[in-house]
């Protein structure tokens, strides 16, 4: 065992990209279920999302046109769900579950002649003087855009949510849709957007995997990030700032966890891949006590009688 | 303009009509796909939706819908009893998993002893498994509040490393020269869940329709049943009637854990029959679907079960028939329950055609 | 009083199986309070919500200061200058009273000054608010108070108010009236629906009335009497609840040290309350809305634990027993909110039987429902209650308001209680179901069982009950017999200021005779 | 007129760019060869148990006459179906169980990774090699333990760090598995995983080799991927049906090398010098002319006791079983 070939600054870099398709999920997820909607269809839309930026950026070369086509994959994928949901009022458990279930077929077959393709590289922000900080400099400025991005959305969907009239409407229409129809607001329409907002996260999340972290085209690749995407904004209780954390405390267990193993540690590989799960449900636990609860209309059904 | 209008009752005959329309509209969509990947159409959802049932073989595959449907249907109905009750346990797999492990690790303990107390011995393991794995989540959330969508999706990725550490640790069969996975159960006589394997019989299914008739008579005729409805459609009024939640949570956590555990369990002393990396192909997460498809009612469950099988076993044999690709199958899938979904509000909705009014 | 703000006109809208409203028509004049009368489900709130765009009219006109007026939705409404208090609160419970207002307005200045202007409009109307609180955490006056400020907020020519008062003290509902006077003056004109016509005499300058979506007359309020008025919403002849003369019985139900914390985190938490109901007597409990009225339900009904002697009923405790023992032993209540609480919506009226009446009514065996007996228990409720339905296969949430609480009531009654708690037992229930309902306690009374009465409606406590208290902030004043009361002193009680003295001289009282 | 119909089994989708993939290239190459004297059937996905055996049966009731199922699970499904349909043949990989109508085959792929450690051990400045193993089966220890034979016989100081991803294809996992062990030093990775992940990171992080596994991975040619073990199962495919078409078939234990070109080493790139280049390609051939065996004594196992003696060659049926590493590997098998 010899945890000093453990380089904590190098963990907290890698950590950080680890996190970064979670965290970009999670985010888009977190404004869906603010808005008082479950889609439980993360995953298939991150897959989805996965293979549409791939495709389009092997064929235009520009990683940058392939993660917006990531994003408008993700999205478009996600307004079946909002028909379903939001005009046909279908149960969103089992839509998203269906959705899912779709986006994982769709991609496979959209993928099919993708495999074995290396995509354009996604070029690094090397910001000449920052980067160059000793410690800091490696943690914090010689990550790739995308990375950034995640982050300022974080930022971007706090603000949005706490000090606008957008935010304050969204959360509205989340915490009780009958009192924000009555006044107004279109039920239906604030949540298609953000429904779609969560579908574009989710594809940019996808893509992130399929061309920065890993980087290559295979069915499947997401391998279940979905449901922990949504498993944290549960976590996370709903607060943006909270998915970040949780985000980066999952990707930093499961890196943890690998670097523990390559240091030989004499844990059991067994036990240090559950850790990551079994660490959330600890946390989870000991959050508990905080009542903030979930948006009150989540899950629940809007069909406004004319 | 369009709009929906909600009916003041649900709609008996719409609830019977929409899954065939569903299945119908289904297969004029999947047609569509499957022309345009350059197949036959027609030939497709021959295959498909015909073939497993009345097709030359059928003699084969008609149980085989039954072993698929088995598992799914006997999740399925345990998930539907909290479902109901507003309690989502979407860790079914996990309890399916630990339920298998428990139900093998005593049948795999006693061999090559032949007893005929073996097999319901491993039963009561499966079951009680795959129920303390479901009780992890309830007691949480009895005592400490912790949601337990989360906490039973946690458990699953727990379960598949545990399922992994048996089989290539303490569960790997010493004769298996090294290579990962235990003993083949459906080789050892007082262990197997086989009935006849010839024309493929087992003990699940049997455990499948005696599940789906308890759980009718349970809801439509039991204190429990009503009670586990009402705290589903109005939990104060549960409440208030007299229904405990934290037991209720734990009852119905409890039992579908029980029967994922029981179905695991069945699985891996027959089709499957050993306990292997791979063992889980995801029951527990399609039984969700399947609850769903089949709205909650046991019945309903039963059909949804045998529908999903149907699509499963028919893609298969599109696949290798055809060269579809299990891709496109998933598709297709997938297509038929956003089609069950959509048209179902016809059941709960009127839909009017209003002329655009300059009111 | 200056010409016509609004007329209406021939305003027609069908629901299936209802035409809501059938031909429409009436004026609103310039600073005038317009009062909107009739029975549930008259149509008072489907033709209010087509004033505020909410609801498409399926034919006829409104004309706004001699301009059409075909709101498109409440934005456009509000531009217009209409703003609407709702029946139902419209409140976001998760969002404090600033965002709340917020969502209200069509262009909210910054949270900041938009802070000082509700504390400002709040105390220029008597109407006090803390912007920053969380709306979850006010009393129901208070959050009347928000809506209200929401709408004053954007200065409204025609402010509509459905059902404004059921949740205020009678002191608070003068402050309301003042504070509507006040607006007309200012030249608003308002249009006020309610089901208290002392109220309606008292404020309104002309009423409109409406039966089964038909607009069946007009009147001025303070020239006509309450009676008459209600008896135009009927169509026929009222019967006022009567009592018979009682005696005296024992103690059956005996509170001493009631403390509870809520359930909820809203909730308003119980401070040692005692008192006794006799058999045969009616104890009524008044009080704003929010003061500890549901957690006492709760408490008594078995819902909530309590320590096992702080209830005890014929000498036995049941603190610590659930609903079923408590039901097993006599003791049922009815709940103040009818869907969700005391009956659940979407199950149908014999399921909704069985909710309550398993036991007493033996209805199960060894856990198995005995479906045909849930059903004749149904059918007897719906026939000794007069329930209006189509019979005991239709879903609760189909019933009306009025039907559904005939139903909810005469299934606890028809159980033969011991002790019958019941909390707001006619809350927005018309004139005709009302009475029903508390000659219906009354008999009940007779009958020998001791009764609780839960009750915003101090006109009903005063009408049927023996003795009063008041709860305020989780407190019981003093409890004293109806006949010595006057309505100024209830008010005080209510407030708490004068009870509290009361209470802490009655806890003394107790001891010494302990 | 009457075509030969042979049915493949996979476990992964085709799109996996590793195993899958390549029996399905073997599957291409005998449509290829036999032109319309054959028909191929596949499924892919199918999941090991229940699944597969019903896939399997299904095969052999729409009448194909030989079956390859591709993976270690459909072991005991591919028996239970052969004793069902005496006429059809079966071919299952790398399992351990024959029949009168089930061949094995399987690929001695540690003979690959004797190059490979051969080259890793002189490629490295840092002394680390890092090493992905998917799960802790025999087939990934004995790769392992030859990878680090023939590292050390070139480099004494050489150590290797192991991970386990746990999983056979995960590309996520495989990537930060790969980050981790570059962050601890390693500066060559080997990987027993099958996307290419670890060469993407190993790119990323620039001066850090690998190689392919499975499939060439030419994408990443001339470095990180200095060279691969590629499986190449056409050979053997076009051989069994040939037999089949012939009627010669019988069942049979197979288990090939680079020798009879089952295992494949790609192209070693310039970016290894071309000393090392020419000595790993020596080794290559003399394990391929049979002069000399990966596991040649003198060997001890982990704990210090002693394996092979002097010239001793480990016997097939220990190979096949290995469960221990062999001196001078650190840490714990996982159980
Ligand atoms: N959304 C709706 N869909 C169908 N029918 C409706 C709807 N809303 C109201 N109705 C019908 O219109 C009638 C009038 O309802 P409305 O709510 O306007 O009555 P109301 O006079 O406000 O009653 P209350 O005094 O109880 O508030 C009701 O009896 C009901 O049958
Ligand atoms: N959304 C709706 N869809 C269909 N019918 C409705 C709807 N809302 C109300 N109704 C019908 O309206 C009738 C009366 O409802 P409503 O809520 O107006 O009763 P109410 O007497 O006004 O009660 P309350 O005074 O408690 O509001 C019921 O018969 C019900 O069928
Ligand atoms: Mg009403
Ligand atoms: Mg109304």
């Amino acid at each position: 065992m010899d945890l000093s070939a453990i380089n904590p600054v190098l963990l907290i870099a890698s950590l950080m990209v680890a996190a970064t398709p979670l965290l970009l999920a999670s985010v888009g997820e977190l404004v869906v279920e603010r808005s008082g909607v479950l889609n439980l269809g993360v995953e298939g839309m991150m897959i989805t999302g996965a293979i549409c930026g791939f495709a389009i950026s092997v064929e235009t070369g520009s990683p940058f046109t392939g993660f917006l086509a990531a994003m408008g994959g993700g999205a478009l994928l996600s307004l079946l769900f909002a028909f379903l949901t939001q005009f046909a009022l279908a149960n969103q458990v089992a839509s998203g579950l269906a959705l899912t279930l779709f986006g994982l077929g769709l991609s496979a077959l959209m993928g099919q002649g993708y495999v074995g393709i290396k995509p354009p590289a996604t070029p690094r922000l090397d910001i000449p003087l920052l980067s160059d900080i000793p410690v800091l400099g490696r943690i914090l400025f010689s990550h790739d855009l995308v990375l950034y991005f995640g982050i300022a959305l974080t930022a971007v969907v706090w603000v949005l949510l706490k000090y606008t009239r957008v935010g304050l409407i969204l959360r509205a229409v989340g915490e009780n849709h009958d009192a924000a129809h009555a006044l107004g607001f279109s039920v239906v329409g604030v949540r298609v957007v953000a429904i779609m907002f969560g579908g574009a996260c989710a594809g940019l999340g996808g893509a992130y995997i399929s061309l920065i972290r890993v980087p290559q085209w295979t069915e499947g690749m997401t391998a279940g990030i979905g449901w922990i995407a949504l498993a944290l904004v549960v976590f996370a209780s709903w607060k943006p700032w909270r998915v970040l954390l949780g985000a980066y405390l999952f990707g930093g267990i499961s890196v943890l966890q690998l670097n523990l193993q390559a240091a030989g540690i004499a844990i059991p590989v067994e036990y240090l891949a559950m850790s990551p799960y079994i660490v959330t449900i600890l946390v989870l636990v000991s959050l508990s006590a905080d009542k903030s609860r979930a948006p009150a209309s989540l899950g629940r059904i809007f069909h406004a009688s004319q | 303009m369009i709009r929906l209008e909600r009916r003041p009752q649900p709609s008996r005959l719409w609830s019977y009509l929409t899954p065939v329309i569903a299945v119908i509209v289904t297969m004029i969509a999947g047609g569509l796909l499957f022309a345009a990947l350059g197949k036959n159409p027609v030939e497709a959802i021959r295959t498909i939706f015909w073939n497993p049932l009345f097709g030359e073989f059928a003699f084969y595959y008609r149980p085989q819908l039954l072993v698929k449907a088995a598992p799914l249907v006997l999740i399925a109905i345990g998930l539907s009893l909290g479902f109901r009750a507003g309690i989502w346990n979407i860790g079914a797999e996990g309890q399916y998993i630990v339920g298998a492990l428990c139900g093998a690790g005593v049948g795999l303990a006693f061999h090559p002893t032949e007893s005929v107390l073996i097999f319901p011995l491993m039963v009561i393991a499966g079951g009680l498994g795959g129920w303390a794995w479901a009780m992890i989540p309830g007691l949480l959330k009895v005592r400490f509040g912790t949601n337990e969508i989360l906490v039973s999706l946690m458990l699953v990725y727990v379960a598949e490393q545990l399922l992994a550490s048996m089989a290539l640790g303490l569960m790997k069969n010493p004769e298996g020269h090294g290579f990962p996975g235990s003993r083949n159960l459906s080789d050892y006589a007082s262990a197997t869940s086989w009935i006849d394997q010839d024309i493929g019989l087992h003990w699940g299914m049997a455990a499948a329709f005696i599940a789906v008739i308890l759980a009718y008579v349970l809801l439509n005729r039991h204190i429990l049943g009503f009670n586990i409805r009402l705290s589903g459609e109005a939990p104060r009024a549960a409440k208030f009637s007299g229904v405990a939640p934290a037991r209720l949570i734990l009852f119905c956590l409890g039992t579908s854990g029980a029967l994922a555990g029981l179905a695991g369990m069945f699985e891996v002393a027959g089709p499957s029959g050993q306990v292997s990396i791979d063992f889980n192909v995801g029951y527990g997460f399609t039984a969700i679907i399947v609850a769903f498809l089949g709205r909650l009612h046991p019945v309903g469950i039963l059909l949804a079960g045998l529908l999903m099988a149907l699509t499963y076993i028919g893609g298969e044999m599109a696949q290798s028939n055809l060269g579809l690709p299990a891709a496109a199958i998933q598709v297709f899938q997938g297509m038929l329950l956003f089609f069950l979904l959509a048209l179902d509000v016809l059941t709960h909705f009127r839909i009017r055609l209003s002329a655009r009014r300059t009111a | 009083m200056t010409g016509t703000l609004l007329r209406i006109e021939g305003l027609t809208k069908a629901y299936p199986g209802v035409v809501a409203n059938d031909d429409v028509s009436f004026d609103i004049a310039e600073k005038e309070i317009h009062a909107l009368l009739g029975e549930n489900g008259a149509g008072k709130s489907t033709l209010v919500k087509m004033i505020y765009g909410l609801v498409k009219p399926d034919s006829g006109t409104m004309t706004w200061r001699a301009e059409p007026f075909t709101p498109a939705d409440p934005r456009a409404a509000r531009a217009a200058g209409v703003g609407m208090v709702f029946q139902h609160f419209s409140l976001f419970n998760a969002l404090n009273v600033a965002e709340n207002v917020a969502l209200g307005m069509e262009n909210p200045p910054p949270m900041r000054d938009l802070a000082a202007r509700i504390r400002d409009v709040s105390e220029t109307y008597g109407l006090p608010l803390d912007p920053f609180r969380t709306v979850g955490d006010l009393s129901a006056g208070e959050r009347q108070r928000v809506e209200i400020i929401r709408c004053l907020l954007q200065d409204p020519k025609l402010l509509i108010m459905d059902e404004p008062t059921s949740v205020l003290t009678p002191q608070e509902v003068e402050i309301l009236f003042e504070t509507l006077r006040k607006l007309r003056a200012e030249g608003t004109s308002i249009l006020y629906i309610s089901h208290k016509l002392e109220e309606i005499r008292a404020l309104c300058d002309a009423a409109t009335i409406l039966r089964l979506g038909k607009n069946v007359g007009t009147c001025v309020p303070s020239d006509t009497t309450a009676r008459d008025m209600a008896e135009m919403m009927v169509g026929g002849t009222l019967q006022t609840p009567t009592r018979t003369a009682r005696d005296d019985g024992d103690v059956v139900l005996d509170v001493t040290g009631l403390s509870l914390k809520p359930a909820n985190p809203f909730g308003t938490t119980l401070k040692n309350l005692h008192f006794t109901v006799r058999a045969g007597e009616i104890l009524g409990l008044g009080g704003v809305a929010g003061n500890g009225q549901d957690e006492l339900l709760a408490a008594l009904s078995g819902e909530a634990l309590t320590e096992k002697n702080a209830i005890k009923v014929r000498g036995e405790s049941i603190g610590h027993l659930g609903p079923n023992a408590r039901r097993a032993r006599g003791i049922l209540a009815a709940p103040e909110e009818r869907l969700g609480h005391a009956a659940a919506p979407d199950m149908d009226l014999s399921e909704n039987a069985l909710l309550t009446g398993a036991i007493r009514k033996s209805l199960t065996s060894r856990g198995f429902v005995n479906w045909p007996a849930a059903r004749d228990f149904a059918d007897e409720i719906i026939s000794a209650f007069d329930v209006r339905t189509p019979g005991h296969h239709v879903a609760a949430r189909a019933l009306s308001g009025g039907n559904l609480q005939k139903f909810v009531i005469g299934r606890e009654i028809l159980q033969d209680p011991d002790v019958l708690v019941v909390n707001q037992p006619t809350w927005g229930v018309d004139a005709s179901a009302a009475a029903d309902i508390r000659q219906a306690l009354l008999d009940l009374a007779a009958r020998g069982t001791a009764i609780l009465c839960i009750s915003q409606d101090l006109d009903e406590l005063m009408e049927i009950s023996d003795r009063f208290g008041a709860l305020n902030e989780g407190r019981l004043s003093d409890i004293r017999p109806v006949s010595e009361l006057s309505i100024e002193e209830v008010g005080l009680m209510m407030g708490g200021a004068h009870g509290m003295e009361v209470a802490h001289i009655h806890e003394e009282e107790q001891e010494a005779g302990a | 007129q009457d075509k030969t119909k042979v049915g493949f089994i996979y476990v992964g989708p085709i799109g996996d760019g590793g195993w899958t993939y390549e029996h399905d290239k073997g599957r291409l190459a005998v449509e290829e060869h036999f032109g319309d004297q054959v028909e191929t059937v596949y499924q892919e996905s199918v999941p090991e148990g229940a699944d597969a055996e019903r896939a399997i049966t299904q095969m052999a009731l729409q009448g194909a006459d030989l079956i390859f199922t591709t993976s270690f699970g459909y072991m005991d499904p591919t028996i239970n179906v052969a004793k069902k349909f005496p006429d059809v043949k079966f071919e299952h990989a790398t399992g351990y169980k024959q029949a009168e109508n089930v061949s094995t085959y399987s690929a001695r792929f540690y003979e690959g990774r004797a190059v490979q450690g051969h080259i890793a051990g002189q490629m490295t400045d840092s002394n680390i090699v890092g090493y992905i193993g998917s799960y802790p089966i025999p087939e990934v220890i004995r790769g392992i333990n030859s990878a680090f034979i023939h590292a050390r016989k070139v480099n004494p100081d050489v150590e290797f760090k192991i991970v386990w991803a746990y999983t056979w294809f995960d590309p996520a996992k495989e990537a930060d598995a790969a980050s981790v062990l570059i962050e601890q030093g390693a500066d060559v990775i080997l990987q027993h995983t099958d996307s290419t992940a670890p060469l993407a990171a190993a790119e990323n992080a620039g001066d850090v080799i690998g190689f392919g596994q499975a499939s060439d991975m030419a994408e990443y040619k001339p470095s990180p991927r200095v060279s691969s073990i590629i499986d190449n199962w056409a050979p053997y495919y076009i051989d069994r049906v040939q037999a089949v078409i012939d009627g010669t078939w019988e069942s049979q234990d197979i288990w090939h090398g680079i020798d009879e070109g089952m295992v494949g080493i790609g192209e070693i790139t310039d970016a290894v010098p071309d000393d090392i280049k020419a000595s790993a390609l020596e080794l290559k051939d003399s394990i391929a002319s049979g002069d000399y065996h990966p596991f040649t004594g003198p060997i001890n196992k982990q704990d210090g006791s002693a394996w092979l003696a002097e010239g001793e060659v480990a016997d097939d049926g220990t190979l096949l079983g290995m469960d221990f590493y062999v001196e001078g590997i650190e840490g714990k098998i996982p159980e």
